[in-house]
């Protein structure tokens, strides 16, 4: 039992210590550098999976180590947390495949990929944070890391995305700070507690309380890109595609969302956070985001940009489905942290794909790609198809719980957002779907490479067939056991609600 | 009051006497070099008559002597420091005053 | 041996030896630079042995010339002092070996004898305890500290140098006479008997006033800190590095001590509260000033004026927030110290690479000194207050006292001064990463110097995780908890 | 017996007196004959009030005054090679801050 | 009785006025010769202040540091900016006017008259009698190896503080060279009387340097006194025209400066070793140790001094050859 209590720190070591490693590396190290990378994501998924199985049998993980006099730094593996550590774990295996093909010739590589280590290090322990304190602290260290990846090409415009970036996410880490030294100032304690540890708070603070609540997701609310702090996203999309792979599905705006449901469940708990009255604005902030944020992309020529505000859309379904305080719309909610980020990261690595090996950036020079390009499109498809929620994609799974859970405590108005938005959906997916596959390609693509053999290089194409099939699978083999939606099940039962 | 008393009081008002004239003559001349001879003579005879006044009361002949030594002292500065002010005045051009 | 090793008086060591090896230097020009790193050396190895005899044997304490206060002079060391103490060696340390590669072998006479009188006076400033050793350690340090910000001899730098004088004795002439009231009214000059003596007096207040605003104006404090952004950014890098970090540390270390000590007659909170304002003043100001920089040097220097309030924004917080406050001033004086000298080690090496410190020119550093841009970007870390650092604990404490007490505007200010030092290190680290309009002649910088720059920003962040040790080493001698109200 | 607070007034009239001089005039000499002057006030009334004692006038801020003073003209010969060289570089041995806009 | 209280009350009134009204025209008059003057004047008075305070080792401290140095100093420094700037050429006053608006400046002034008030009340709070730390002085005197207290409270009570204050002599010399880069003395130009007048007073200068050092045991003195007469001796040299230190290379200057603090600096280290606390004398060769410190102590006293002074002087003369 003694080992369990290190896994937690050995987790957020194992892609730590590689990117601390690969910043002293020079460029030509290259071998050593993609061992390290693996070998720390191979190490963290077994890692992982050994978590996984034992929180399924209720064993306890948890690394505690002092911070300051009476507030730790608590590293925990609940339900939740191996949740979206999983997530993040398996697709930094996969985007690092991919980034590795997809800046092979490019320069300064030792920091990306340090940058990148740090960013995944962040996430996980954003995930295993046991309280306020500690998430916070990976929470800001998520925002230092990312902001050298997103100015990484080193151009004016990147320049000016990093500072627009950081503007959202400093004043965002205030706010949470603000309201978390607020919230410990109050109540003299930050350990994230299943359904929350606020309720036993006397009345007289409960106008405060709901401050608290307003500053804390504020703060998350940039990173998970609530209106109006989404800003930033469109924008970042002049990082190269491996970051906006990681800031879409795996680390930035995963980790707002994730936040939320921290709060929302671990702080305040959903019962004590509902009588407050803080839920519904916070369902309704996230339904006015879901539709802002489609009928933005609906507007949208750049593939990149349609995806960023596609993402904006997508992110707020889990705040969407937190904020209803209903158990099936939770489920829905946390499910999704999952499916959004397989489907999107697909997406993002066939749009890097399109934009690698045919110089298409644009939704208008993408006629005809579906020939030239089939796997890739294929896996576009598959992700494209989830996200308008079509069945079997996993997508489809999200919704239904989102929709049944609204149902459940008579907001029946959701189902007019989410019909809404899989209209809005489909409307800026399928004319894509249908322009690469069923319209005449051009004599010349804008900026052709040759990979030989196959369609692309395998290190580009692999990783998006990987990560479709998991959005199918997910979708399909959704009622097996240690599927995410048994998982979500799972939590569900053991931290949100009462049973 | 004992004589020596009332010797040393004479002196000492002499030596004011002289150093008030000295000191008025250095505020009312004209020049550099008139000025120079005011203070410096006056000065001489008033601190002179001063340090007997005091030298009478002295409680020993080596405090006695003290007090002259510092009189010379104050003689060869004095001379020393008014040759070298006027001659340093009369390198830079300094005028004389003329009527 | 262990025995014999707690009985040696490393405090007193620590006053002898700077000043041994500076009159050494001076004796031995040629030798000057290897007789300092020597010295530097074993005044960190002196000082963790005064760090080992406090935490086995208490709070030490030397009788100096064997006369009891009030007729003589005590030395005094205590976990504040041993803090202090120990931020003077690991920056000065690092600065040394920072300023082999800085200076020209030419430059080393009139470095290190001076810098090593500086180091002297801080030793013995922290050591002492009583005010008017107090007076003289404080004009020795100002005037090294003068010497030094006048090393590179550019007009600016002179101008500098001179603004920086006379406001260095101006501050020395009202604590002096600050102290001398004080003398006459109690009749001593010892801390710790004056602290059982002084009342709620006319003198007393007097004394408060003047020695209060003379160390202000020596810690540059708003609106008294028109002296020190550009002698501390027309200084040599190094130098600017212990000028930050150290040399206005000082004044407020002493500001702090006999406030605990002296001054805690006062009941109401009206002077607190001032010194507050004051300290939120500066934390805006100081931050729009950094903002709106063209250069470097004078960006880090202007951050060092907004870092300084924070550290008066406890006065109004300890009036019922009691140690923790005090605590988070102690651990802010620490990492601002570590941090803000590897801020300047960071600009030297960018001025010694390109030939100015001009931010919209920084030209693609990023890449090609990356350990250099790395210390900056840690460094900013925790001077913005951002976890994991030095800076985000204090900053973390003392916020959580002004949410605690209710002090809306402190928690505010400090809000929005941690984001102007978002912005304004993100501004230089923007502009590292992009290639400038005009290239410019790039030379190489020794890695020693990048190093010591990476060293003391990791320094600064790994702060951030070892509070719980470091507190209570600070709380030897209960400095802070005696004042307090809180556990 | 009140002579003593007599001069501690002086000592404080000095002190004050520098002061304005120390702020308002421009010339760096000026400003550094007006520093000495502070000093010397501050010393007159250390030393004055160190009179109260009787029968034996209480020394040891005399003692403390000697210290002033040779810190007093380390200070001082520091300031005026400072002074030299600044207006070597900019003629008027005067602060940026404090050159009049013809000069 | 009564009358000489009188009339000695009436020149002490005399003389605070007179010092503060030479403070007065000293700080505000338009020509900077004059002013410099006045400061020499000012110190010459104060040092009368000092006796009528019954401080006579400050009144010489003051007399020979405070005017007579400081003010050797400032004629050094004055002419030497006299050649910088043309506008300062003897005879033309032309010092700029302060550029505070007037608004400001009856703001500042009427800031100094609140702070004069506010301190001149708390100085009158104070007790009208009080014995300071005279008893303590008094009563360890006999066992401080001096017989003159003031002495006493320099070289043992507060030894350390005089330690220090050695380091600040010393970082003075080094900050002075370190600022206008070490120069050589240059030519001076000289006449005979100067000549004979200095020949005369050197001995004697030196003469009453050793008597000072040596009465400091008993008697107003000491090295802080002797020191700067020494150095004074050194001034008139120089400026006799003989080169007395050739300063880049000289290390025997270096340890002329070094002696004093170095002495300090190992005596404190014997005595921390061999009676566990710094300047710790054992009672019986405590006078042997104050000697011998005071004597290293106003060998570097002087040198510093004279080197300040030399430091500012060579320069000057250089830049006088290069306008001619």
């Amino acid at each position: 039992m003694i080992w369990n209590n290190w896994i937690p720190l050995l987790v957020v070591l194992s892609s730590l210590l590689p990117g601390l490693v690969i910043f002293t590396l020079s460029e030509k190290q290259w071998r050593v550098r993609t061992f390290l990378n693996i070998f720390g994501a191979v190490a963290k998924l077994g890692l992982v999976g050994w978590m996984l199985w034992g929180v399924y049998h209720e064993q306890h993980f948890e690394t505690r180590l002092a911070l300051l006099p009476d507030l730790d730094l608590v590293l925990r593996a609940g339900p939740l947390a191996l949740f979206f550590v999983s997530l993040s774990t398996l697709l930094w295996l996969v985007t690092t495949v991919y980034a590795i093909g997809y800046l092979e010739h490019s320069p300064h590589r030792s920091r990306f990929f340090g940058f990148f280590s740090l960013c995944v290090t962040a996430t996980v322990g954003v995930a295993l944070a046991g309280n306020l304190i500690t998430f916070l602290l990976f929470y800001e260290l998520l925002t230092l890391s990312t902001y050298p990846l997103i100015v990484h090409r080193g151009t004016e415009e990147a320049r000016k995305a990093g500072q627009s970036y950081l503007t959202y996410t400093i004043l965002g880490g205030a706010l949470l700070l603000f309201g978390t030294v607020w919230l410990y100032s109050l109540v003299g304690t930050l350990e994230f507690t299943p359904r929350g540890f606020l309720s036993q708070v006397d009345a007289q603070h409960h106008p405060t309380l709901i401050i608290i609540f307003v500053l804390l997701i504020g703060g998350l609310g940039v990173k998970a890109a609530l209106i109006p702090f989404n800003g930033w996203l469109p924008k970042a999309m002049v990082a190269p595609a491996p970051v906006s792979a990681l800031l879409h599905a795996v680390a930035v705006v995963k980790a707002g969302a994730f936040g939320i449901i921290r709060v929302v469940y671990d702080v305040f708990g959903i019962d004590f956070a509902a009588s407050l009255g803080v839920t519904a604005p916070l369902a309704w902030l996230a339904a006015a985001t879901i539709i802002y944020g489609s009928l933005r992309a609906l507007f949208q020529d750049d593939l990149k940009r349609r995806l960023a505000y596609s993402t904006i859309s997508q992110v707020s379904y889990i705040a969407l489905g937190v904020a209803i305080a209903g158990p099936l719309a939770s489920i829905g909610g946390v499910v999704h942290l999952v499916h959004q980020g397989v489907m999107k990261i697909t997406l993002f690595f066939c749009a890097g794909n399109l934009a690698e090996t045919l110089g298409v950036h644009k939704i208008s020079e993408m006629n005809g790609v579906g020939r030239r390009m089939p796997w890739t499109m294929a896996a576009f498809t598959i992700g494209a198809f989830g996200m308008i929620g079509a069945p079997p994609v996993a997508g489809f799974i999200s919704k239904w719980y989102i929709g049944l859970g609204a149902l459940e405590v008579d907001q029946g108005w959701v189902l007019l957002v989410l019909a809404g938005s899989s209209l809005l959906n489909a409307a800026y997916f399928l004319p894509i779907l249908h322009a690469a596959w069923f319209r005449k390609p051009p004599e010349k693509w804008p900026h052709e490479h040759d990979f030989g053999r196959h369609e692309t290089s395998l290190a580009l194409l692999i990783p998006p067939l990987i990560t479709a099939s998991l959005a199918l699978l997910a979708g399909v083999l959704a009622m097996l056991p240690f599927s995410p939606l048994e998982w979500a099940k799972l939590i569900s039962v053991r931290e949100f609600y009462t049973p | 009051m004992m004589l020596a008393d009332i010797l040393t009081i004479i002196l000492l008002l002499g030596g004011a006497f002289f150093f008030l004239a000295g000191t008025i003559g250095l505020l009312r001349f004209p020049d550099v070099y008139t000025r120079l001879h005011a203070l410096t003579k006056a000065d001489n005879v008033g601190l002179g008559l001063i340090v007997t006044g005091l030298a009478i009361q002295a409680q020993s002949w080596a405090a006695a002597g003290k007090l002259i030594l510092i009189w010379l002292l104050v003689l060869l500065a004095g001379a020393g420091v008014s040759y070298l002010i006027a001659n340093g005045a009369l390198a830079r051009g300094v005028a004389f005053w003329k009527r | 041996m262990g025995a014999q090793l707690i009985q040696v008086d490393w405090a007193v060591v620590l006053i002898m030896l700077p000043l041994s090896a500076a009159m050494l230097g001076f004796l031995l020009p040629g030798m000057a630079r290897n007789i300092g790193l020597l010295a530097a050396l074993l005044i960190l190895f002196t000082v963790v042995g005064l760090g080992w005899q406090l935490t086995q044997t208490g709070v030490y304490s030397h009788v100096a010339g064997g006369w009891l206060a009030p007729l003589g002079i005590q030395l005094h060391a205590d976990g504040f002092s041993l803090l202090m103490l120990a931020t003077s060696a690991i920056v000065g340390v690092a600065v040394s070996i920072y300023s082999t590669g800085y200076f020209k072998a030419a430059d080393d006479q009139r470095f290190w004898p001076t810098w090593l009188l500086l180091w002297a006076a801080l030793n013995a400033l922290f050591l002492a305890a009583d005010v008017f050793n107090l007076y003289v350690t404080l004009e020795l340090l100002g005037l090294s500290a003068v010497t030094l910000a006048s090393l590179t001899g550019s007009k600016d730098s002179v101008s500098a140098a001179m603004r920086y004088l006379l406001s260095t004795l101006l501050g020395s002439l009202a604590f002096l006479l600050g102290i001398g009231l004080l003398y006459h009214q109690y009749g001593s000059v010892d801390i710790a008997i004056l602290s059982e003596r002084v009342n709620d007096s006319t003198v007393s207040w007097a004394a408060l006033g003047l020695i209060t605003a003379g160390l202000a104006l020596k810690t540059a404090l708003f609106p008294f800190h028109f002296w020190l952004p550009p002698a501390h950014a027309s200084a040599p890098a190094p130098v600017s590095a212990l000028l930050s970090a150290l040399v206005v540390k000082a004044s407020f270390y002493i500001l702090l001590r006999l406030w605990l000590g002296l001054f805690d007659f006062q009941q109401d909170s009206t002077v607190a509260n001032m010194l507050g304002i004051l300290g939120a003043t500066a934390v805006l100001w100081g931050s729009i000033q950094a903002l709106r920089q063209i250069r470097l040097k004078m960006l880090v220097a202007y951050s060092t004026v907004a870092q300084i309030g924070y550290l008066f924004l406890a006065f109004p917080l300890a009036q019922t927030g009691g140690n923790r406050v005090w605590y988070a001033v102690a651990y802010l004086m620490l990492s601002h110290a570590l941090a803000k000298a590897a801020m300047f080690l960071v600009a030297g090496n960018m001025m010694l690479f390109g030939g100015h410190d001009r931010i919209v020119n920084l030209d693609r550093v990023v890449q090609r000194l990356p350990v250099t841009v790395a210390a900056f970007g840690l460094a900013g870390v925790s001077i913005m207050g951002l976890p994991p650092s030095g800076g985000f604990i204090a900053k973390w404490l003392l916020l959580e006292a002004a949410l605690a007490q209710g002090h809306w505007g402190i928690a505010g200010i400090m809000m929005l001064g941690g984001i102007l030092a978002a912005a304004y290190v993100f501004k230089v680290l923007g502009y590292a990463f992009i290639p400038s309009p005009v290239p410019h002649q790039a030379v190489s910088v020794p890695a020693r110097m990048q190093w010591m720059a990476l060293l003391l920003a990791t320094l600064a962040i790994m702060a951030g995780f070892v509070a719980q040790p470091l507190m209570q080493l600070i709380g030897i001698g209960a400095l802070f908890d005696s004042t307090g109200s809180m556990p | 017996m009140s002579m003593l607070f007599f001069y501690a007034l002086i000592g404080v009239g000095l002190f004050t007196l520098g002061l304005l001089a120390l702020v308002v005039q421009p010339h760096l000499l000026q400003k550094i004959l007006a520093l000495n002057v502070m000093g010397s006030g501050v010393f007159l009334l250390l030393v004055a009030l160190g009179g109260r004692s009787q029968p034996v006038v209480d020394v040891v801020p005399q003692a403390m005054v000697i210290t002033g003073i040779v810190v007093a003209v380390s200070a001082t010969a520091m300031a005026l090679t400072l002074m030299l060289n600044l207006s070597r570089s900019s003629p008027g041995a005067q602060l940026p801050e404090d050159q009049s806009a013809d000069s | 009785m009564e009358a000489v209280g009188l009339w000695q009350s009436a020149f002490d009134l005399m003389l605070g006025f007179s010092l503060f009204g030479l403070a007065w025209r000293m700080l505000f008059c338009a020509d900077l010769f004059k002013s410099i003057v006045l400061f020499i004047t000012f110190g010459l008075l104060m040092a009368i202040a000092w006796v009528r305070l019954e401080a006579p080792d400050v009144a010489l401290a003051e007399a020979t540091i405070g005017a007579g140095l400081t003010g050797a100093l400032l004629m050094s420094a004055f002419a030497k900016l006299r050649t910088l700037d043309n506008s300062l050429k003897s005879g033309q006053p032309l010092l700029p006017r302060p550029r505070l608006h007037v608004i400001n400046f009856w703001i500042a002034l009427l800031f100094t008259v609140l702070l004069t008030g506010g301190l001149a009340y708390a100085v009158l709070s104070l007790p009208s009698h009080s014995p300071g730390l005279s008893d303590a002085v008094m009563s360890q005197l006999d066992s401080s190896g001096v017989t003159h207290p003031v002495t006493a409270v320099l070289l043992n009570f507060r030894g350390y503080d005089t330690l220090l204050e050695m380091a600040v002599l010393l970082l003075s010399i080094q900050s002075v060279w370190s600022m206008a880069g070490m120069s050589d003395a240059g030519e001076v130009h000289t006449s005979p009387v100067l000549n004979v007048l200095i020949q005369l007073l050197s001995p004697v200068l030196i003469l009453v340097s050793a008597y000072l050092l040596w009465v400091g045991a008993h008697a107003p003195g000491g090295a802080f006194q002797a020191g700067s007469i020494l150095g004074a001796a050194g001034v008139l040299l120089v400026l006799s025209g003989r080169p007395l230190f050739n300063l880049k290379k000289s290390w025997l200057i270096r340890l002329m400066l070094v002696a004093g603090p170095a002495a300090f600096i190992a005596l404190a280290t014997l005595t921390l070793i061999n009676e566990g606390q710094l300047l710790k004398y054992p009672v019986a060769n405590a006078a042997n140790y104050i000697l011998l410190l005071e004597t290293l102590a106003t060998v570097s006293i002087g040198t510093t001094l004279l080197a300040l002074f030399v430091g500012s002087q060579t320069e000057a003369v250089q830049q006088d050859q290069s306008h001619q």
